[in-house]
């Protein structure tokens, strides 16, 4: 009863139930849907099946990457994304016949993190409430990507760099290597280098934060224009793996993003958080809408089963914490 | 004072013991408390006094024991029916809503109706009347947000007064009151209590309560030690009763030889704040800023640092003029300052010690991408034992210790960096003796070590006993300059109040 | 719905529309059949000298149903309406009929009800494409074998018509088709890619056909067979005369597809509605020709967009 | 004497800014569109407005109280196909009560989620926005419903007291009443309380966890008139209605003036929001702007009115002696905001 309750984050020595739920809750959510997919189906436990799971879910598992900084730093949400996948997809394809399919993903990756920056500079340094700052950008650059292509769809020329995004690596599509990859350096940048113990200080205590030397405006400025890029990337790859964009390609990505990165336990009001645990959110996400379509259940019951996959998860969090006296 | 031992009990608490997850906050305590006393509690930081006035106030429910209030049991309730049965409380941190006006807050939880509206009428006049019973001449009609933290204290102060509760908790009001303030509330208080109520007076000022209290109550690791008539009981006696052995309150002066110049303000100013302020301070020594609250101390450590800007002035730093606009610089530049407001600017809640420690320096822990686990342990275990922060568990989130170790950290966190100027703005308050002492150690051995301290305290006795000079503002302006030889509360109080201006 | 010549005396004289102005309710500004079809009809409009206002309802019917009312307190001469649902537009129907104000529909019907307050529809009949889709499925499977039909957005107007069609068609033709599954993916290549992989993952080879409700659709189902590389050949038949699509049937990867030209859409709406100001007679519906693509006439044909 | 300060100024620019937008609004469609300053195009700005304008003020406590909620369109879309679908089952008028009960039902979900399980606000309704747009298709199996009495709720929309619409009306009516509640009542001054500071209202003895329930049921029920009103009035319950309504909802909100931080906000200021943005719409509409321009323009209007608040009561404003005691946006606030 009188033990040390450790925060979410710092699990390894407590025993309470809580930590032992944030820590374990993860690994058991994922080992039950995969029991629950192999009972459910035969060709759920399939190499190919598991494969195309995580294809599936890659591109917006990266923007789910980049939320967690996000929502660590303290900037709840950003609801631009589908606007930034948009700018990212559209402009690769777009520009492609001037530029080449190269400077074209470039230009698309640039312009996305440019309306990350905006969003940085409106959030990080102006202090607006990032919903609706990002909520006005988002609205302002999807109009613009709309405006750029004048409406309708752009078409690929084939090219290199598509076949290559189509293809794979070691028998694992290129494009979960990218995930993997950029989790790889996102993780450690968050809980082993200084611009991540800033991102947890600035979502902990913003002003103490700032008294305390840590260049809070940039942080904060820093976690949205990364998210921008990673939703760039998003867009580029689904662009050049399609071979076709419309403006409506991110639509719904920015919740699909924050349900992953909540289900992964980061706290909506900012100081903690890890990107392991996005990850693990990414595939609770991904594995969820595979068995809603393996058990038959209708497409539409994606959302209904993930809201309250959500309210559990949040739930069952908040009460051990409240339990344990820290909420 | 006379103790009113023919007064009624009016309130009785009995074998209250109250867990946390991972501490006993209470074990066991019983208090008694009359109508028509001073009861003052006292006790280290984390000793239990603010839990047992929360589950006085139904704000936390006790594990066990029981409450009587004007002899009816109480042991179960929630805020508001404590607040219907007369318990006042003042809590320690302010419970002020910033975006309504003064009156508003006043009455709030209890507006004044006609029909199903406020009645904006009677509650700015009662609330004019409150306001002018504590001798203060904040307008009801402005906005809470918009008053300076002591005006807040003291619309605290009001809200509570206007209920006419039987029995008031003041939990360390005075710890961001200025001298002339506390004066203010101490009448009040005196009148109060002639009126019956009960009062229960908390501060880690033993002077105060030698001064208003008539009865006091000493808790330590959670249990009660004694309650004993202040007339009967001096200072250092409380003070082993609170920490269980003797102490000096205070840290014995060092004369240390003064060393080089490390820092010289000149000209220094900032609309409406401070204005063509001079100061330096030299290697070894430690530098006493002075004044009344509202005076523009805080606002000069903060243009210092980095954290607002200089308008107009030079700073000197080891004989080197530098512009500093950030903290960021500020720390670059050799300066340190822990905050006055320690949980608003000092600490970061939901970090370990560990991480909050290191923040200001973690980019020199670093290599060209990671941070050095290992060695940010070992110097932050380092810091932890010579600062004696208890418990001594660095993993532990920071707001799971109490004011005082916490305040151990953010004070660690800035030697950390290592700074050659020291800037301590109000490093004592609410902190209880033990620390306190442990604090002013510290500072010694830091400015023993050849750095320079300027220090910012409201407490005249904690500035006259460490500080080698001391510079005293009057509304933003230098008023005197005073060596520790000629330092007295009289001179300094002079100066503050703008009865002598600097030669 | 009576194709009524008497609401043309809204416009009066029955020879000039020049100067007149049309508002024109589109479903979306930025899609690839709308936009198309908008550029027609505002071209027909320009043509015919009248001022075409376009306002975008963004494929929600209460947007709409809110501009067709804003349109009436216009007092335009005429409105040409993209339904985006069967009966939200009552009430604005019935202002404009009181105000007198002829309303010709686009590409979709609305409901019963509406209809008869609407002068005519232009448009392709989507029913009657999601009957051709069955038909084409199930002459090309010979009736036997399993198929999954991946749908538009659900609860829209083209994704209603083209399922119910398809429905009843299979129906009428007393099928053995079996519907192994049934998805929507919006219209959006990219969520028919993820619902394809799971349903091949599901159901495998045993895919005979599939009838997907736009070549976008069918696009990202043959994406996420060429991924699987399980390397069978179902049968997939789309709708809407994508280039993409005519370049699949001539890989042989699509079976088939059915032009239907947007721009044509649009100048043809705008063309009957304007006789209908006119005073004209005009029939209940003017329609876009549903002309099926398949391998015999891949290369005669124009692909629609 | 009346006492200005700069809060006051502040809440005046707000205040300001809307007729500012409205004018310019009203100049600028008088001088692109032929006849467009007439009553029948106020009628229609004000009419069209309704729907939105109904989430909106629902919205507003629930902001005030230092909340969010995201699912009221999905809210929406549940009333609206309740009231279509049981008219035939219990008779139109007791339809349209349960489809504002459906309303009210999923605000209490939202305030058990919010108060009871401590779920962060923003977590907990974009969850149950989820669910229950998920939900509204799966019931309908995503196909709008018909009413079977297309005439009854026509009368919604009629012509009504020249400029207005029955439901506009009603919709004036509640944002009045909302505004007299809000600043005039006991309740309403603690709601602000709660949004401002809800550990320092439950230790004045309010019962903060309450105050925010009832914010979340309140933008239910506003939530359910929304969908009732919108579903009779196009005679179709459509399970996607509401899907689109969240955006201009809070856009209607925010360019109003009320924040999103909690404390500070007003019904009338919504109500200006909502009519701005609505006579803005119309403008461009009638200019044929195309909708993704539209979306640009509200979108630069939202960051700048934004912004501009953020400046006018931000903390940039240097002070001088003579306010000392009178400033804005403390800097050593004992009040540091934890949500949003
Ligand atoms: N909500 C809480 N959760 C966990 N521990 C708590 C909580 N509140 C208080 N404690 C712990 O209970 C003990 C008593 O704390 P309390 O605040 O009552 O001390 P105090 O005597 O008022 O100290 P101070 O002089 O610093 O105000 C401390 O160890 C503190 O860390
Ligand atoms: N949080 C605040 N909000 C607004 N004004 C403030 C605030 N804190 C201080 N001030 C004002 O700034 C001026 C200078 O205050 P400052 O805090 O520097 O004084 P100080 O001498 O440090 O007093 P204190 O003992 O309160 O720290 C005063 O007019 C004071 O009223
Ligand atoms: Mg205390
Ligand atoms: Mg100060």
């Amino acid at each position: 009863m009188n033990q040390l309750v450790a925060p979410a984050r710092d699990l390894d020595k407590s025993t309470t139930p809580g930590a032992l739920f944030s820590t374990l809750s993860i690994p058991i959510a994922i080992v039950a849907l995969v029991v629950i997919g192999s009972i459910a189906s035969p060709s759920f436990l399939t190499v190919n099946n598991l494969t195309n799971v995580l294809n599936a879910n890659s591109a917006v598992g990266l923007v789910a990457l980049g939320m967690t900084f996000v929502m660590v730093s303290g900037g709840l949400a950003d609801l631009s994304v589908p606007a930034n996948v948009a700018m990212g997809a559209l402009v690769t394809l777009g520009a492609q016949d001037a530029v080449g399919i190269g400077a074209a993903a470039a230009l698309g990756l640039l312009v996305a993190t440019l309306g990350g920056a905006v969003n940085g500079v409106l959030i990080g340094y102006l202090r607006i409430n990032p919903i609706i700052a990002t909520l006005g950008t988002g609205s302002v650059l999807l109009g613009l990507s709309q405006l750029l292509v004048g409406g309708g769809i752009v078409y690929s020329q084939p090219n290199e760099l598509a076949n290559f995004v189509k293809s794979s690596i070691l028998g694992i599509p290129v494009l979960i290597w990218v995930f993997v990859f950029v989790a790889l350096i996102l993780h450690p940048l968050l809980a082993r280098t200084a611009f991540g113990r800033w991102n947890l200080a600035v979502g902990g205590n913003y002003r103490a934060a700032q008294a305390s030397a840590v260049p809070v405006r940039f942080t904060k400025a820093a976690a949205f224009a990364m998210t921008g890029f990673l939703a760039g990337l998003c867009g580029v790859l689904l662009a050049l793996s399609n071979g076709q964009a419309r403006p409506i390609i991110g639509t719904g990505y920015e919740f699909v993003a924050i349900t992953a990165v909540v289900i992964g336990g980061t706290s909506v009001f900012g100081g903690n958080g890890s990107v392991l645990r996005t990850v693990g959110g990414v595939l609770i996400t991904a594995l969820i809408g595979n068995l809603i379509i393996l058990l038959g259940f209708p497409s539409q019951a994606t959302g209904l089963i993930t809201g309250a996959i959500v309210l559990a998860a949040v739930g069952v969090d908040a009460y051990f914490r409240r339990k344990a006296g820290r909420q | 004072m006379t103790v009113g031992t023919t007064h009624e009990v009016a309130l009785r608490m009995t074998g209250i013991t109250k867990s946390f997850p991972g501490v006993m906050a209470l074990q066991d305590v019983d208090l008694e408390i009359n109508e028509g006393e001073v009861h003052a509690i006292v006790g280290e930081n984390g000793a239990g006094k603010s839990t047992l006035m929360k589950i006085l106030a139904g704000f936390y429910q006790p594990d066990s024991g029981e409450i009587e209030v004007g002899g009816r049991n109480a042991s179960h309730w929630n805020p508001r029916e404590a607040r219907t049965r007369g318990i006042g409380m003042i809590y320690q941190e302010l419970n002020l809503v910033p975006d309504l006006t003064v009156a508003e807050n006043i009455s709030l939880g209890a507006m004044p109706k006609r029909g199903p509206f406020v009645d904006y009428r009677a509650m700015n006049a009662k609330a004019s009347a409150v306001l002018r019973e504590l001798d203060t001449d904040i307008d009801p009609g402005t906005r809470l947000g918009d008053l300076s933290i002591s005006q807040q204290q003291l619309v605290e102060i009001a809200k509570v007064v206007a209920r006419e509760p039987n029995v008031v908790v003041f939990d360390e009001p005075t710890s961001s009151l200025g001298d002339k303030e506390t004066r203010v509330l101490f009448k009040v208080i005196t009148t109060m209590r002639d009126r019956g109520i009960a009062i229960i007076y908390i501060s880690h000022r033993l002077r105060e309560v030698m001064e208003i209290g008539d009865r006091v109550t000493v808790l330590r690791d959670g249990r009660h030690v004694e309650t004993r008539d202040v007339l009967g009981i001096t200072p250092d006696e409380m003070v082993r009763l609170m920490v269980g052995r003797d102490l000096s309150e205070m840290f014995p002066k060092l004369d240390l030889e003064l060393g080089q110049q490390v820092l010289s303000i000149e000209g220094a100013s900032r609309e409406g704040q401070f204005d063509n302020v001079t100061l330096d301070v030299r290697a070894h020594e430690i530098v006493g800023l002075a004044g009344l609250v509202g005076s523009g101390r805080t606002e000069i450590a903060r243009a210092l640092f980095g954290l607002d800007r200089l308008e107009q002035g030079t700073i000197t730093l080891s004989g080197e003029t530098v512009k500093i606009r950030s903290p960021r610089q500020g720390v670059a530049a050799g300066i340190a300052l822990v905050p006055e407001d320690r949980k608003g600017q000092g600490i970061i809640p939901g970090l370990s010690v560990r991480e909050n420690f290191t923040l200001p320096v973690i980019t020199r822990i670093t290599n060209a991408l990671l941070i050095f686990l290992g060695r940010e342990r070992k110097i932050v275990t380092e810091m932890a034992d010579r600062l004696k922060v208890n418990p001594p568990q660095v993993e532990r989130p920071l707001n799971v210790f109490s004011g005082g170790n916490q305040q151990k950290v953010v004070l660690g966190k800035w030697l950390l960096s290592k700074p050659s100027l020291l800037i301590l703005d109000e490093p004592t308050r609410g902190v209880d003796v033990g620390a306190k002492a442990d604090i002013h150690h510290i500072i010694g051995e830091f400015a023993q070590a050849g750095g320079g301290v300027l220090m910012i305290s409201s407490e005249l006795p904690e500035l006259l006993a460490v500080c080698d000079r001391i510079f005293v503002l009057h509304e933003g302006i230098v008023a005197a300059e005073i060596s520790r030889a000629d330092a007295t509360e009289e001179s300094v109080m002079r100066a503050a109040t703008g009865q002598e201006v600097a030669a | 719905g009576c194709a009524s010549t008497d609401s043309g005396t809204a416009s009066g004289d029955s020879d000039g529309v020049e100067g007149k102005s049309i508002c024109y309710v589109t479903l979306a500004n930025s899609h690839p059949y709308v936009t198309p079809a908008n550029e027609g009809a505002q071209a027909a409009a320009d043509a015919a000298g009248v001022e075409l206002t376009i306002v975008s309802e963004e494929f929600s019917a209460q947007v709409g149903a809110e501009q067709l009312n804003s349109c009436v307190s216009r007092g335009v001469d005429g409105i040409l309406l993209w339904p985006a649902d069967e009966n939200s537009y009552l009430p604005g129907l019935l202002k404009a009929e009181q105000a007198g104000i002829p309303v010709v529909a686009i590409d979709t019907r609305a409901g019963e009800e509406s209809m008869k307050l609407i002068a005519s529809f232009a448009g392709a009949d989507k029913y009657d494409q999601g009957k051709i889709s069955a038909q084409q499925l199930d002459k090309a499977l010979e009736s036997t074998g399993g198929i999954v039909v991946i749908a538009g957005q659900a609860g829209n107007g083209t994704e209603i018509a083209r399922s119910g069609g398809f429905l009843d068609e299979l129906e009428n033709l007393n099928s053995g088709l079996e519907i192994l599954a049934t998805v929507n993916a919006d219209f959006d290549q990219q969520k028919a890619l993820v619902a394809s992989r799971d349903l091949i993952t599901k159901f495998g080879a045993d895919i005979k056909g599939v009838y997907a409700q736009d070549d976008t659709m069918a696009k990202g189902f043959l994406q996420a067979l060429e991924e699987s590389g399980l390397g069978f050949v179902p049968v997939v038949v789309g709708i809407n005369g994508e280039a993409g699509a005519f370049d699949n049937i001539r890989e042989g990867k699509q079976f088939s597809t059915i032009l239907q030209p947007p721009f044509r859409n649009g100048e043809l709406a705008i063309e009957t509605l304007i006789a209908v100001m006119k005073g004209e007679t005009v029939p209940e519906m003017v329609p876009l020709e549903n002309t099926v693509v398949d391998s015999s006439n891949v290369d005669t044909l124009e692909p629609a967009m | 004497m009346k006492h200005f300060d700069i809060a006051l100024i502040g809440t005046r620019a707000v205040q300001y800014r809307l007729l500012v937008m409205l004018l310019a609004v009203a100049i600028f469609g008088g001088v692109s569109v032929d006849d467009f300053l007439t009553m029948d195009t106020l009628q229609s700005v004000i009419d069209r407005a309704t729907v939105v304008g109904f989430l909106a003020l629902g919205l507003t406590p629930v902001l005030i109280a230092g909340q969010i909620d995201l699912s009221i369109g999905s809210m929406m879309s549940m009333a609206g196909i309740t009231t279509i679908f049981l008219q035939p089952f219990i008779g139109n008028l007791p339809a349209a009560g349960v489809g504002v009960l459906v309303g009210v039902l999923i605000g209490a979900i939202n305030a058990l989620m919010v108060v009871v399980f401590k779920i962060n606000s923003l977590v907990a309704t974009l969850a149950t926005l989820l669910i229950f747009a998920s939900l509204a298709l799966l019931l309908t199996n995503s196909y709008p419903l018909s009413s079977e009495d297309p005439i009854f709720g026509l009368p919604l929309t009629a012509d009504f007291l020249v400029i207005l619409t029955p439901r506009s009306a009603i919709f004036l009516i509640a944002a009045v009443l909302m505004f007299v509640w809000l600043k005039l009542t006991p309740t309403g001054r603690n709601l602000y309380a709660v949004g401002s500071d809800a550990s320092a209202a439950t230790s004045s003895g309010i019962n903060s966890n309450g105050y925010i329930a009832a914010s979340f049921v309140l933008s239910g029920f506003f939530a359910g008139v929304a969908g009732m009103m919108q579903s009779l009035s196009t005679a179709a319950g459509s399970p996607v209605a509401g899907a689109v309504m969240l955006i201009p909802a809070i856009t209607a909100v925010v360019i109003g003036g009320t924040r999103l931080e909690g404390g500070r906000g007003s019904s009338l200021a919504t109500l200006g929001g909502v009519l701005a943005l609505g006579a803005l719409t119309t403008a461009l509409e009638y200019n044929g702007v195309p909708s993704y321009t539209q979306a640009i323009y509200t979108g630069l209007l939202l960051i700048l009115l934004i912004s501009l608040d953020r400046i006018v009561s931000g903390n940039s404003g240097t002070t001088s002696r003579a306010r000392r005691s009178v400033r804005v946006a403390p800097r050593n606030s004992p009040h540091p905001r934890r949500n949003a």
